[in-house]
């Protein structure tokens, strides 16, 4: 009885607004949510991010090709060879020499043209770019360590005086400044659970765990103001664990670099040890 | 072979009893915590231990002060101080005192919902030092402190509703977020938090006072904001002198006008960057020190919209140097000191090169 | 600004309609409706008075009356070991107070005479009272600013007594408590306010009162729940005149140095005696 | 092994329906759970879309009734519990038994002409076992402080107590462990079995593909689900027991810790077989029936079972390419995005046989026909872009975006699960001795076929657009907000494809009962299982067959101009 007493408000539900209202929800509700569509992930703001732009497109028209050829192959039978009186279909194992060559040749043929080739750019954007990771001892690379947990990004830069662990050290919460045309380079632990440093414009992206410290880099090429995200499951919490990073022209990043050190001295409690949590870069 | 494969089956199905059972114990304490430095042997336990309705009424026998004991209820055990209940009991010191009852069921489900939404930061046992509150400032609220920085309430606590509120907003710049609960999951989040208060603390002191949000009223410069914005900058440096702890915006010579300072008056020593100041806010006992915001760089907690700002600056900022500005200076003050702080932020905040001119600007002239 | 297109529309239709149907959730009222809490809730309890013990024996205490205070006590604090340096105090962060203080400022937390007494010890009897019940004091301690520093330094008031905190200073200051076992406020008071009263309904010995606007500027309140309170003089010498006949414990505590051991001490009518703390660094 | 000694029928209800040995029970004793699971797991799929195109909108109909305390709103908590079980669901306890457990109980003796398992009771412990962990799996959603929420990959440290304090993800464990252990129960059985119950002349090379892509899942079942079950063990001694081998010593002040990213190698070393174990029957599968349904030999026999063990072997060594962006060494990464490279060279050889089977054909395009070349289409669309994920140049950016989530679903959940309806179609008639209705296969076929890659495809632009998987509400966002037409899209069309489900089901059901009688051979194949009588008869063959020619001699000219097919049993004329 109080099964169907709780059902029935549902029923209601049903009763009341059919089957119209969740579809005219469904449709309206989220269109104009989202007023200005998007179908890619917007103009790569990373030195190496046209490497993604351009690795994406080969793949695909590649697989377009292998796709369109498998989906002709697959209609021409449907269209030419269907049952009718009259017909028969031609006996062939396969088993000829003539037969395996051709599987042979056209699975390695297929295997150069879809994969070896991507692979081998692939191979070489690694080692270019996204393993590229650079010098910490230079001192054009502008270094931060990032701190993730449940649910934030806790980022820390050197400061004015290019050292963690010190009074100056510029701490934010889910907003990263970092200068243009200079190399950032990540060094990310976790206090929690795993998480991912996900910058879509910069298309850069690394698992961030715990007990270990994972490290990755990117430069930035335009300025502007770009978004954070995670892309590591890290809880219920997960989807807002969102931030802003704010990419400065270089003259204006050293005034702003100033000022935050300035700041952070300024907000720096010497004798609160538990609040500092730089750990040292190691090559 | 077939009796063979049935005893696996007891086995397994012994073994599978066995491992829920270990989980399932009610017995102890959940807020029992092995120290901090003792490995997860010992908390892994206790962690997976959920209360049940049983325990809140074993509790009720054994912690009276916490929770009330009602043989009328039909639960037969309830709830705790809440001075805003709608169920009045009794009368203190010419004063009353309210108490609601809160069911057994939604205590639980209130702690169900701390412990997997709110634990990670605020800890267990709610002392706002979970796992991921480490080496976070400022720090996460101990619900064993029960001060609330930013719920805009005059009195001591806050009411359910402003708990809400401050809730489903966050509180930005930090991992506060705006909890996507249902207003069912918070009011029961909110009643257990209120057990967590110490005895004779916090929802469990007699003294303490609940109350509403400081009321926003009506903006008297709503139609004259640059008139506003100026008399908000004679106050900030003036009669509130917000500019102690607070950035001053304006040069030494300004200053010296607005104050009605004598020529050669000498100001503090970085007169455009805060000064950090205490806060009653403690981690592992040891109090924090808390930066008064540089309103053209830091985000604000509370929001940013004039009426936020008028009810935080009256308000005060509870356990901070913030004071409680309501009383002190005339509303209408209040009012335009808000539309000065939000005019700072709208001109200077995430505008990196017009705050940086601006901030020159001030530094470069004369004698600062 | 677009006009809403039909979509818009549609949302704010639905989003309105899902809020109706989203009602129910204020909390249910308590079965029976009426007061909640039966023997044993905390509001059927007596306010607890924390620390120096006010419980009552089962006797009942008596009214206190002045007749009775025939003994006095008295007595001096002193600081062991050298005299401590004064401290200079920067007060530039507000001109008015350097111009208040036109000789400089030293801090006030710890001042020591010639002969090692020591001032702003609160001393006070932490035991022995029960006896009576006192009523307390209708008129306010005053606790003033002025020259950006709180004069007096150190008070006593019985619980349940006002505090009444007064800006005699042409600048802002911001009167903050930082109790334990009270309520905690912090208002501000800029030149020219009205007093702010301030209620401890907890005895509580020496709760902080800061300005957080000048860093420098601290007090002290020592609160009781008998009349049996002093504070220490420039050369470190108190008088608790006024004592009945009988065994007391007597406290003294210092805002730097903390609590100097208790003494017991036996009075009897009419006897005046002496005691003295130390208090070392 | 073959002997002749066969125990009587069961009389009792119990020992004939409930607790019965013989694999035909079994058989269908899964298909009915893992049909079961797979309508739950498609319910929850339906209310994770509702979600994703209407964030914090009651789901309706049903959403007050499960989500009380919301009114009917999914929370961020249960959104995160419902793609879990999601995924748990619709992988162990979905596709697993009715893929596996059904199928492979159905057409293993059958097809290679024995009587029952080799191990009967072994059989009904691996079904029992499995009914056991669903039952556990499920109550994980009722128990207090929640149930799981760490994904189905249940990414310590998470899934520890760190991230997950109730006993939900526990049982989650135990759960995933018995299905586990009755995974390797059936693997065990299934792997004797073909090894030993083959009857006289079914020598391997005249094994139906689809017995070999079960026999080589098998394989893969037993090497592998024992490093899923040794993680969950590990991963239940940390929860319970205090343990940290998942824990590193950082997040827990002091004494000795793990990794978490131990827990990783273990998951993937079995998640990637996994997704082979999946496909291998589905392969199995599409091979045998575009044979039969294009009366045509299975082109490149050898070569196809070739190429599927040669896929059985590689699909161990690549499994590190679900850890890119984990921080695999630069060595480790290249090498894996190499080995992952490669075994896409035996999927081409299989496309190709598939193709070349088809080709000059004389199709037959029935229900199951429909869905086995949708399986080369939806296969070819996943495959293809697993190049993308493959890449460690493309998949930084796509990695844990909707562009995994689209390409995994095609090809692990849609092949796989067209394949379970191609095998549905395809033995329901020797199963339940009724015909299913065609009209109605074809349009289930062509009302899930076209909304299924709708759904997907657009998961392809979302995630190439940047949406990270796993978000309760993509709205939140300011870069996330412009891609959420294409939610909105994914869910009409995944509503479409839930919505049809249906006319399978009505279909199921009333065939079923109600169903056209079916012939002996409604297909005219030659396999063994058409051979013994509808319905097949206790212990199957009354007398072991003995096998004279490959099961695929279709259009064979020396049949003569009046027949295109033969019984396996039957000797080709001359």
């Amino acid at each position: 009885m109080s099964m169907l007493k709780a059902i029935l408000p549902s029923l209601a539900f049903l009763r009341s607004r059919w089957l119209g209202c969740p579809l005219a929800l469904m449709l309206t509700s989220t269109w104009a949510l989202a007023q200005d569509k998007r179908w890619g992930p917007g103009e790569a703001a990373s030195d190496y991010g046209y490497r993604f732009h351009d690795l994406f497109w080969l793949i695909t028209i590649l697989v377009s090709v292998a796709f369109a050829l498998v989906v002709l192959l697959l209609a021409i039978p449907v269209l030419r060879d269907r049952e009718r009186p009259g017909h028969r279909a031609s006996f062939d194992h396969g088993k000829s020499l003539h037969d395996k060559r051709l599987t042979a040749v056209i699975s390695i043929v297929t295997f150069i043209i879809l994969d070896a080739w991507v692979l081998v750019i692939a191979m070489q954007d690694l080692r270019e770019a996204y393993w590229a990771i650079p010098d910490a001892e230079d001192p054009q690379t502008y270094r931060v360590e990032v701190l993730a947990q449940q649910w934030a990004w806790n980022f820390r830069a050197p400061g004015v005086d290019g050292e963690f662990g010190t009074a100056d050290d510029i701490i934010t919460i889910n907003e990263l400044v970092v200068p243009k045309d200079r190399p950032v380079s990540f060094n990310m632990t976790s206090k929690d659970v795993i998480h991912a440093l996900f910058l879509p414009e910069m298309r850069m992206k690394r698992d961030v765990n715990p007990g270990s410290i994972n490290k990755t880099w990117f430069r930035p090429i335009t300025a502007g103001d770009f978004t954070i995200l995670c892309a590591e499951l890290c809880g219920f919490a997960h989807y807002q664990m969102s931030g802003k990073l704010r990419v400065l022209e270089q003259g204006l990043f050293n005034e702003w670099e100033a000022e935050a050190s300035k700041l952070a001295s300024t907000a720096f409690d010497a004798d609160d040890t538990e609040a500092q949590w730089a750990w040292d870069w190691e090559e | 072979m077939r009796g063979i494969s049935w005893q696996g089956l007891a086995v397994s199905l012994g073994a599978l009893g066995l491992l829920t059972s270990l989980q399932t114990s009610d017995d102890e304490n959940p807020h029992a915590r092995a120290p901090r430095g003792v490995s997860l042997v010992v908390t892994a336990g206790s962690w997976l231990r959920a209360p049940s309705a049983d325990w809140f009424a074993k509790q009720a026998k054994s912690e009276p002060s916490r929770f009330t004991h009602d043989a009328t209820a039909a639960g037969g055990v309830g709830g705790w101080v809440d001075s805003r209940g709608e169920y009045s009991l009794s009368e203190v010191e010419g004063e009353w005192a309210y108490w609601q009852w809160v069911s057994p069921e939604r205590l639980t489900a209130g702690r169900r919902d701390f412990v997997q939404f709110c634990s990670s930061c605020h800890g267990l046992d709610g002392d706002g030092y979970g796992r991921s509150a480490q080496h976070l400032r400022p720090t996460p609220r101990s619900f064993q402190q029960n001060k609330f920085k930013f719920t805009k309430v005059i009195a001591d606590l806050p009411s359910d509703e402003a708990l809400m509120t401050l809730i489903k907003r966050g509180l930005a710049g930090t991992p506060m977020l705006p909890w996507d609960l249902s207003d069912v999951q918070l009011l029961d989040i909110i009643q257990y938090i209120k057990s967590l208060s110490p005895e004779e603390s916090g929802w469990r002191d007699v003294y303490s006072q609940v109350g509403d949000p400081v009321e926003v009223g009506e903006d008297p410069w709503a139609d004259i904001k640059e008139r506003a914005i100026a008399r908000g900058r004679e106050v900030y440096h003036g009669a509130a002198s917000c500019h102690l702890c607070h950035p001053g915006y304006v040069t030494n010579e300004q200053l010296r006008v607005l104050r009605k300072d004598p020529e050669g008056t000498v100001y503090r020593e970085d007169l455009t960057y805060p000064a950090l100041k205490d806060s009653e806010y403690e981690v592992l006992g040891r109090a924090t020190k808390v930066m008064p915001p540089d309103f053209t760089w830091h985000q604000l907690r509370a929001g940013i919209t004039t009426a936020d700002l008028f009810q935080t600056i009256a308000s005060g900022i509870k356990g901070t140097a913030m004071p409680q500005w309501k009383g002190a200076i005339p509303d209408e003050d209040l009012w335009a000191l808000a539309h000065y702080v939000e005019d700072l932020i709208v001109s200077y905040k995430d505008q990196p090169a017009v705050r940086g001119a601006f901030m020159k600007g001030l530094r470069a002239s004369g004698d600062n | 600004m677009r006009t809403p297109s039909l979509a818009q529309t549609l949302i704010l239709s639905s989003l309105v309609l899902t809020a109706c149907g989203g009602g129910g959730e204020s909390s249910a009222p308590p079965p029976g409706g009426g007061p909640g809490a039966g023997p044993g809730g905390p509001s059927t309890e007596a306010p607890a008075n924390g620390g120096s013990g006010a419980s009552s024996p089962a006797a009942g205490p008596k009214a206190w009356s002045d007749s009775a205070g025939t003994a006095t006590l008295s007595g001096s604090a002193s600081l062991a070991g050298d005299v401590p340096a004064p401290i200079q105090v920067a007060m530039d962060s507000d001109p008015k107070c350097v111009e208040m203080n036109s000789g400089g400022a030293t801090d006030g937390s710890v001042l020591v005479d010639a002969s090692g007494g020591l001032q702003n010890v609160f001393v006070y009897v932490s035991k022995g009272t029960d006896a009576w019940t006192f009523t307390v004091p209708e008129e306010p301690v005053i606790l003033d600013q002025t020259g950006c520093n709180y004069t007096p330094r150190v008070v006593g008031m019985m619980t349940g007594q006002a505090l009444r905190v007064q800006n005699s200073d042409p600048t802002v200051h911001n009167v903050h408590t930082y109790p334990k076992k009270n309520r905690a406020s912090n208002v501000s008071q800029p030149a020219g306010s009205k007093p702010l009263e301030i209620e401890m309904k907890r005895s509580e010995v020496l709760v902080a009162v800061k300005c957080d606007m000048h860093s420098w500027m601290q007090a002290r309140v020592g609160i009781v729940d008998n009349p049996f309170f002093a504070v220490t003089a420039a050369d470190g010498s108190f008088t608790l005149p006024k004592l009945a006949a009988g065994e007391y414990t007597v406290s003294a505590v210092h805002e730097v140095f903390g609590k100097a051991s208790k003494q017991t001490i036996t009075i009897g009518d009419g006897e005046a005696q002496s005691i003295s703390f130390e208090f070392s660094k | 092994m073959t002997s002749d000694h066969i125990h009587p029928e069961p009389t009792t209800f119990l020992k004939k329906h409930v607790f019965s040995v013989d694999h035909k029970v079994i058989a269908k004793q899964f298909l009915w759970f893992g049909l079961v699971w797979l309508g739950i797991g498609g319910i929850m799929a339906m209310m994770l879309r509702w979600q994703l195109a209407n964030p914090g909108v009651p789901v309706p109909l049903f959403g007050k009734l499960l989500f009380p305390r919301t009114s009917g709103v999914i929370d961020p908590a249960s959104y995160n519990t419902l793609f879990t079980m999601h995924g748990t669901i619709m992988i162990f306890l979905g596709l697993t038994p009715a893929m596996i457990g059904a199928l492979g109980n159905w057409s293993i003796p059958l097809m290679i002409g024995a009587r029952d398992m080799i191990f009967p009771t072994l059989n009904m412990l691996s079904f029992w076992t499995m009914v056991m962990g669903g039952a556990v799996g499920f109550y994980s959603l009722f128990v207090p402080l929640g149930a799981t929420e760490a994904g189905w990959t249940g990414y310590p440290t998470l899934s520890t107590t760190v991230g997950a304090v109730g006993q939900g993800e526990t049982l989650w464990a135990i759960a995933v462990f018995l299905i586990g252990a009755s995974s390797i129960m059936g693997g065990i059985n299934y792997i004797t079995t073909v090894i030993r119950l083959r009857c006289p002349g079914m020598h391997w090379m005249r094994l139906p593909l689809t017995v070999w892509g079960l026999f080589l899942t098998s394989i893969l079942n037993v090497l592998f689900i024992p490093v899923i079950g040794s993680a969950m063990i590990i991963l239940v001694l940390d929860r319970v027991f205090g343990t940290t081998f998942y824990v590193p010593a950082s997040i827990m002040s002091g004494g000795t810790g793990g990794d978490p990213i131990l827990y990783q190698h273990l998951f993937w070393i079995f998640g990637h077989p996994e997704v082979y174990i999946l496909i291998l029957p589905a392969w199995g599968v599409v091979c045998d029936l575009l044979s039969f349904f294009a009366r045509k030999p299975a082109f490149g026999y050898r070569a196809s079972v070739g190429a599927m063990v040669a896929v059985t072997v590689l699909s161990a060594v690549v499994y590190g390419h679900h850890m890119f962006t984990t921080g695999l060494s630069a060595m480790l990464g290249e090498s894996f995005m190499l080995l992952t490279m490669i075994i896409s060279v035996p999927a081409e050889v299989l496309f190709f046989n598939w193709l070349h089977t088809l080709w000059k054909g004389n199709l037959r395009l029935t229900t199951p026909m429909l869905f086995a070349m949708s399986v080369i289409f939806v296969f070819g669309l996943g495959g293809l872009t697993g190049i993308y994920l493959a890449t460690i140049g493309t998949d930084i950016f796509l990695h844990d975006t909707y562009f995994v989530v689209g390409h995994f679903h095609l090809t692990m959940a849609a092949s796989a699960l067209f394949g379970t309806f191609a095998a549905v179609y395809f033995w329901f008639p020797k199963m339940f001795g009724r015909m299913m209705s065609e009209r109605l296969g074809k349009l289930h076929f062509w009302l899930s076929f076209v909304p299924l890659v709708i759904v997907f495809c657009i998961m392809f632009i979302s995630g190439y657009a940047g949406m990270p998987r796993r978000y309760y509400d993509h709205t939140s966002t300011e870069y996330l907000r412009p891609l959420q037409h294409l939610n909105v899209a994914t869910s009409v069309a995944a509503f479409l494809l839930g919505a049809a489900q249906l006319i399978f089901v009505y279909n199921f059901i009333k065939s079923r009962w109600w169903g056209e009688p079916a012939p002996q051979n409604p297909w005219e194949v030659g396999t063994l299982d058409w051979t013994t009588e509808t319905p097949v008869p206790h212990y199957n063959f009354k007398t072991i067959p003995v096998v004279q020619c490959g099961p695929h001699e279709f259009s064979n000219p020396v049949l003569g101009p009046d027949t295109d097919w033969i019984y396996q049993t039957e000797k080709l004329p001359g």
